[in-house]
């Protein structure tokens, strides 16, 4: 299976570059630009060392003894990307699309985001670049990660409010799409996630592949072998596919990607797009999306913003039709536990996010049974989350 | 020689420049929205611009967003929209209707299908805003097949290269945007139209249609100075929305023909 | 000059063991305790692992280019321990004494803490090790500091309003102080600086060296030679302590202590202790404190709760009566620019605490001029202080 | 033979447990606690342990840490402190006066100078609550220069090893401290005080008094079953400020010598 996609961007059925044609030219320009930089030694070098002196990499792979005792299967670890600088995996590929725009020539950064950890990355990158920078943020979510949207503004970030739609990550994503569609010219769009348009769902995947390329060596390093599966959340799936990207060719690795289950399946309040959507189009890629019989997008439902997305990376749509990865959803209650599991167990306060994927690992620990090794992607840290779990403790 | 051809054939003929109006189907729900149409229809459309209602319009701005939120909310669906393109062709033989919408509509409703289902319908061609030509061959094929047009935009932000290559086996019209950015009516119309249009008609011998803005008969003049027509959508879509449909299409008329509104 | 104190802890006419004869029998044993503990290479080595697996050690010393370019002078780096589990220095301190507690049989901690970041991080290394925890914060502190109180508590520490004097550090320690006194048979006390009676001062010092046994590492691995200044905020000293064990025998690098001016030394209303204090005796140990002609302790001023302390530890105390370090103080209002500087020329957002070292490793650079190379401890991030700098700018 | 040396002689020569005092001085101000304290040494204590008001009272509970705030809010210091010892000595010539507090207030004012003053002033001895022997050389030479005790504490923690070994020189009275905890009075009084006063008569022949929580003349009267004193602080403390010193003093003393306090 190659990991791959064809010339213009398309893994099987997937994938691709549904945009205006306004937008056509520059994301031709940004693929060749991409792959310029990709060759050249010095960019290359030049990622590394930001994110090793910058971002703090690499991150430990964490042996969570308590967390794995409780569960009484396999061993979990935890790879630690809730340690980076900002909180959270999303800033690796905000340096590396950073750093493109500048070779880029570009001044001018925007990006959309959910939990507001990717408006974060994008805004701290704007600033250590010297560059200006948009965010745009549904409404709700602007509600839900407070401290995320300060954070942005002492960073000097614009935050322009989505008030469209379910006023969430989709509608953020479709506002930033028509910025980006005005200001094409003078502005690197910055996307969060391995979904949108080629080729964005290889750049972004390539430049959270770190994530994978050292927990596998690290794994190695502390069990000497690989692990029996690797879980992390999905809901662009930019962490997952980081994080799977180092264990593909290893067939004997189970690769699961956990979305956001929300108020259960049956209910039809989830965001569950390889389990509960069908393919189709949606922000620039054919995937799986949550949709009507009559192709209008449904809205999705998660506790965690960051999850709260109705389509999904075109990457992840393509293992999940080949079988190379599977998909599973946890329920916000279920990850709601799993964050208080972690936080009590190993004093380690999860993004609600990464909770998803400390849940499932838990099922599969068990499942695998002593002797068994899991890793699971500890996507970011709940700092952002505390406002909305205290509330939902009252 | 399809709807299209014959429109734009006639307008040449009669040194007329074309004005193509776009209207989101099922806004504020479907027997309004007809009636608006038809009477944007009797005062003077050459074209019509058939929107059909997608929920995450990213090549829109907020006024046609809107439409779109109304019409779904009253529940539109492809197939109401191509029960309205029968009816209108029962009464309009000649107009050329366009299919205007996203992706995702059309391609739940499957490629063969809408082209096969819109062609028997009446309608005339398919614009697909977020399919650009790289991504257009599932589609196209099956129009070509049931004798659509696949209309292709052109966008200040193509380079000639790209222009000429994707206007290669083009049909029907260019659709030549005006303005980087989306849909919405704006206060003046760019400078430099004339030379962008000058340079598409060296790679194209379609007729050009420019839209993206126009939201006056001023407006639509100076935009038709060198292009064959003009699309006017969320100027129109605002004026159907305030009842006045028929009224904004002859003021567009009047424009076009060099009338000052006021007269 | 020698580093280490006299058999009972004194560093010249400084440190001490000044408590209740209660308590003196357990810090006999806690100090035999530890003494065992560091000559057990079994506990360094876990100590060791837990640093780099779990707190994410080596944090990076990241050349700030953007900050350098703005005062024009020696290149400033810093020494990310923002990176770290928890978001600041504290945590090296709190896994140590954890462990160490853990070594002596004890199953409950206890803490101060000013802003919540030791307080954080003791109650993290309890749920870690699965004890107990109790925090005493002054009332105003659990205003200013309102995040790290969330954290707190969802990781299941009991955090103790402290109602007494400025309702800040002090009268935390004075109540911690208090309460162990009561618990002392069943309770492990993490004092989380280098202040406190004999072994707290050495102890706090030797886990947070750490911090520059790395940083000399790093600094010759990027420059190739020695810094000309180390510099750190010093509220008890644990960062600025940690940070100097690296370099004391380097006697050509400058280590520059900043304390916290507050409103400015003339206005009596501040926290520098070393710079405007006089000798005196404050929990339990001899050092510089702020106090009245008659002995009465001073309230301390400062705008960052970490910082706002009447004391300092001793040994501070001692390198600056002799002379091996130096200490300036830094205002309120010039840490605020110093903190909207950093965040907004490099994208890191510091603690305020951290933010009067940024201000001083400006002004050495500055002096020192190009060609020059300082270090500035990065002891935190400023997630905890979002609200209170937003607060001041409307 | 110095005043509490006397004090302690007295008493088991009469078959009685001694009374010691706590009261703050400077509480509320430095007049009333005066009164306070004549009122308490006239209704029968044997020694006096003067409060020297402190900012950070680490060892004590919340109604001495109260009266301290409000002695110092009153602007008591050290000299004042003094200066009532003069005057108290003036009146009552026998009565051990022992300075009670924290080590900083006496190191501002100098070890040398504090001993000196206090030995003028006509105190017996100093008592830092958080001064161990381990740190208390300097205070300790200079007190014995003056002939002032410097009076130890020890605690339930206190392993009698260590015990033996910080009592060795030691003058005065030994004060051991009954609980594990800061001042403030208690409900019960601890059941194995017997033994463990047992215990440390093995390492001293100082005369022992026992204090921290006692409150009532019944708990005095168990307190001092095997101990040859007790201390009470809080609740004289808090008597004081409820302008019942004296009564209060007379309830204990009633309860040490056996007698109900109903009666
Ligand atoms: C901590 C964290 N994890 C996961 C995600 C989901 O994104 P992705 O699926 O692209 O990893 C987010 C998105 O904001 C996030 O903040
Ligand atoms: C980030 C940070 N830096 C510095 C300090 C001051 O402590 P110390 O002087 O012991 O390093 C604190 C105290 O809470 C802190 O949180």
């Amino acid at each position: 299976m190659s990991h791959q996609p064809d010339a213009s961007g398309h893994f099987g059925t997937f994938g691709g570059r549904y945009v205006g044609e306004t937008l056509m030219p520059a994301l031709i320009e940004l693929e060749r630009a991409y792959r310029d930089a990709m060759a050249d030694p010095a960019f290359v070098q030049e990622f590394r060392d930001c994110l090793r002196d910058y971002v703090g990499r690499p991150s430990p792979l964490y042996l969570a003894r308590r967390l794995t005792e409780h569960f009484g299967g396999a061993r979990i670890y935890l790879k630690r990307e809730d340690l980076n600088h900002t909180g959270a995996h999303k800033i690796n590929n905000t340096v590396g699309q950073g750093l493109l725009a500048r070779r880029m020539g570009k001044h001018r950064l925007m990006a959309e985001t959910g939990a507001g950890q990717h408006g974060v990355a994008t805004a701290t990158v704007a600033a250590l670049l010297g560059m200006e920078c948009l965010v745009y943020m549904g409404e709700e979510d602007i509600r839900r990660q407070a401290p995320n949207v300060k954070r942005m503004k002492l960073l000097n970030a614009r935050v322009v409010p989505v008030t469209s739609g379910t006023r969430t990550l989709k509608d953020a994503m479709s506002e930033a799409l028509r910025a980006w569609t005005a200001e094409v010219r003078t502005t690197f769009y910055v996307i969060g996630t391995v979904a949108g348009p080629h080729p964005y769902p290889i750049m972004v995947r390539d430049f959270q592949s770190v994530i994978g390329t050292e927990a596998r060596a690290q794994v190695l390093e502390h069990v000497g072998r690989l692990p029996d599966a690797v879980v992390a959340c999905v809901g662009g799936g930019s962490n997952a596919a980081g994080i799977f990207s180092g264990f593909l060719d290893d067939v004997a690795v189970q690769l699961v990607g956990v979305e956001a289950g929300g108020h259960g399946l049956a209910t039809g309040e989830h965001a569950a797009s390889i389990h509960a959507g069908q393919i189709g189009i949606l922000h620039g890629c054919r995937s799986y999306v949550l949709q009507s019989a009559s192709g209008q997008i449904q809205n999705a439902h998660s506790i965690s913003a960051g999850l709260d997305y109705p389509g999904v990376g075109p990457q992840h749509a393509y293992w999940a039709q080949t079988g190379r990865a599977t998909y599973c959803a946890v329920t916000d209650d279920e990850a709601m536990d799993a964050f208080h599991l972690l936080t009590q167990l190993e004093g380690i306060i999860p993004a609600l996010e990464s909770a998803h994927a400390i849940c499932e690992a838990g099922r599969r620990a068990q499942a695998l049974g002593k002797g068994g090794v899991v890793v699971a992607c500890l996507s970011g840290r709940g700092d952002k989350d505390l406002d909305s779990v205290l509330a939902m403790e009252r | 020689m399809n709807r299209i051809d014959q429109t734009f054939s006639k307008l040449k003929r009669e040194g007329r420049k074309g004005l193509v109006g776009y209207l989101t189907a099922g806004d504020p729900n479907l027997a309004a929205s007809e009636r608006n149409i038809r009477a944007a229809i009797d005062a003077g459309l050459d074209v019509l611009e058939l929107g059909v209602p997608f929920s995450d319009p990213t090549a829109d701005g907020p006024t046609i967003q809107e439409a779109a939120q109304r019409a779904l909310a009253a529940g539109t669906t492809l197939a109401d929209v191509l029960g309205m393109v029968s009816r209108l062709r029962r009464d309009y033989a000649d107009i050329p209707i366009v299919l205007f919408g996203y992706a995702n509509p059309f391609y739940r409703y499957g490629f063969d299908r809408i082209a096969e289902d819109a062609a028997r319908a009446g309608a005339d061609g398919l614009l697909v805003v977020d399919m650009p030509f790289e991504e257009s061959e599932e589609l196209r094929a099956p129009l070509v097949k049931h004798g659509l047009c696949f209309i292709l935009l052109v966008a200040p932000t193509t380079p000639p290269g790209r222009a000429a290559a994707i206007l290669a086996g083009a049909q029907g019209f260019v659709y030549y945007i005006m303005v980087t950015g989306v849909t919405g009516a704006r206060e003046s119309v760019v400078s430099d139209l004339a030379a962008q249009i000058g340079a598409l008609r060296q790679v194209t011998g379609l007729p050009i249609a420019v839209g993206f803005g126009v939201s006056n008969g001023a407006q639509a003049r100076d935009a038709a100075t060198t292009a064959d027509a003009v699309v006017v959508g969320s100027a129109l879509v605002r004026a159907a929305h305030e009842g006045r449909a028929g009224a904004f299409v002859r003021e567009l008329r009047d424009g076009l023909s060099g009338r000052s509104p006021a007269a």
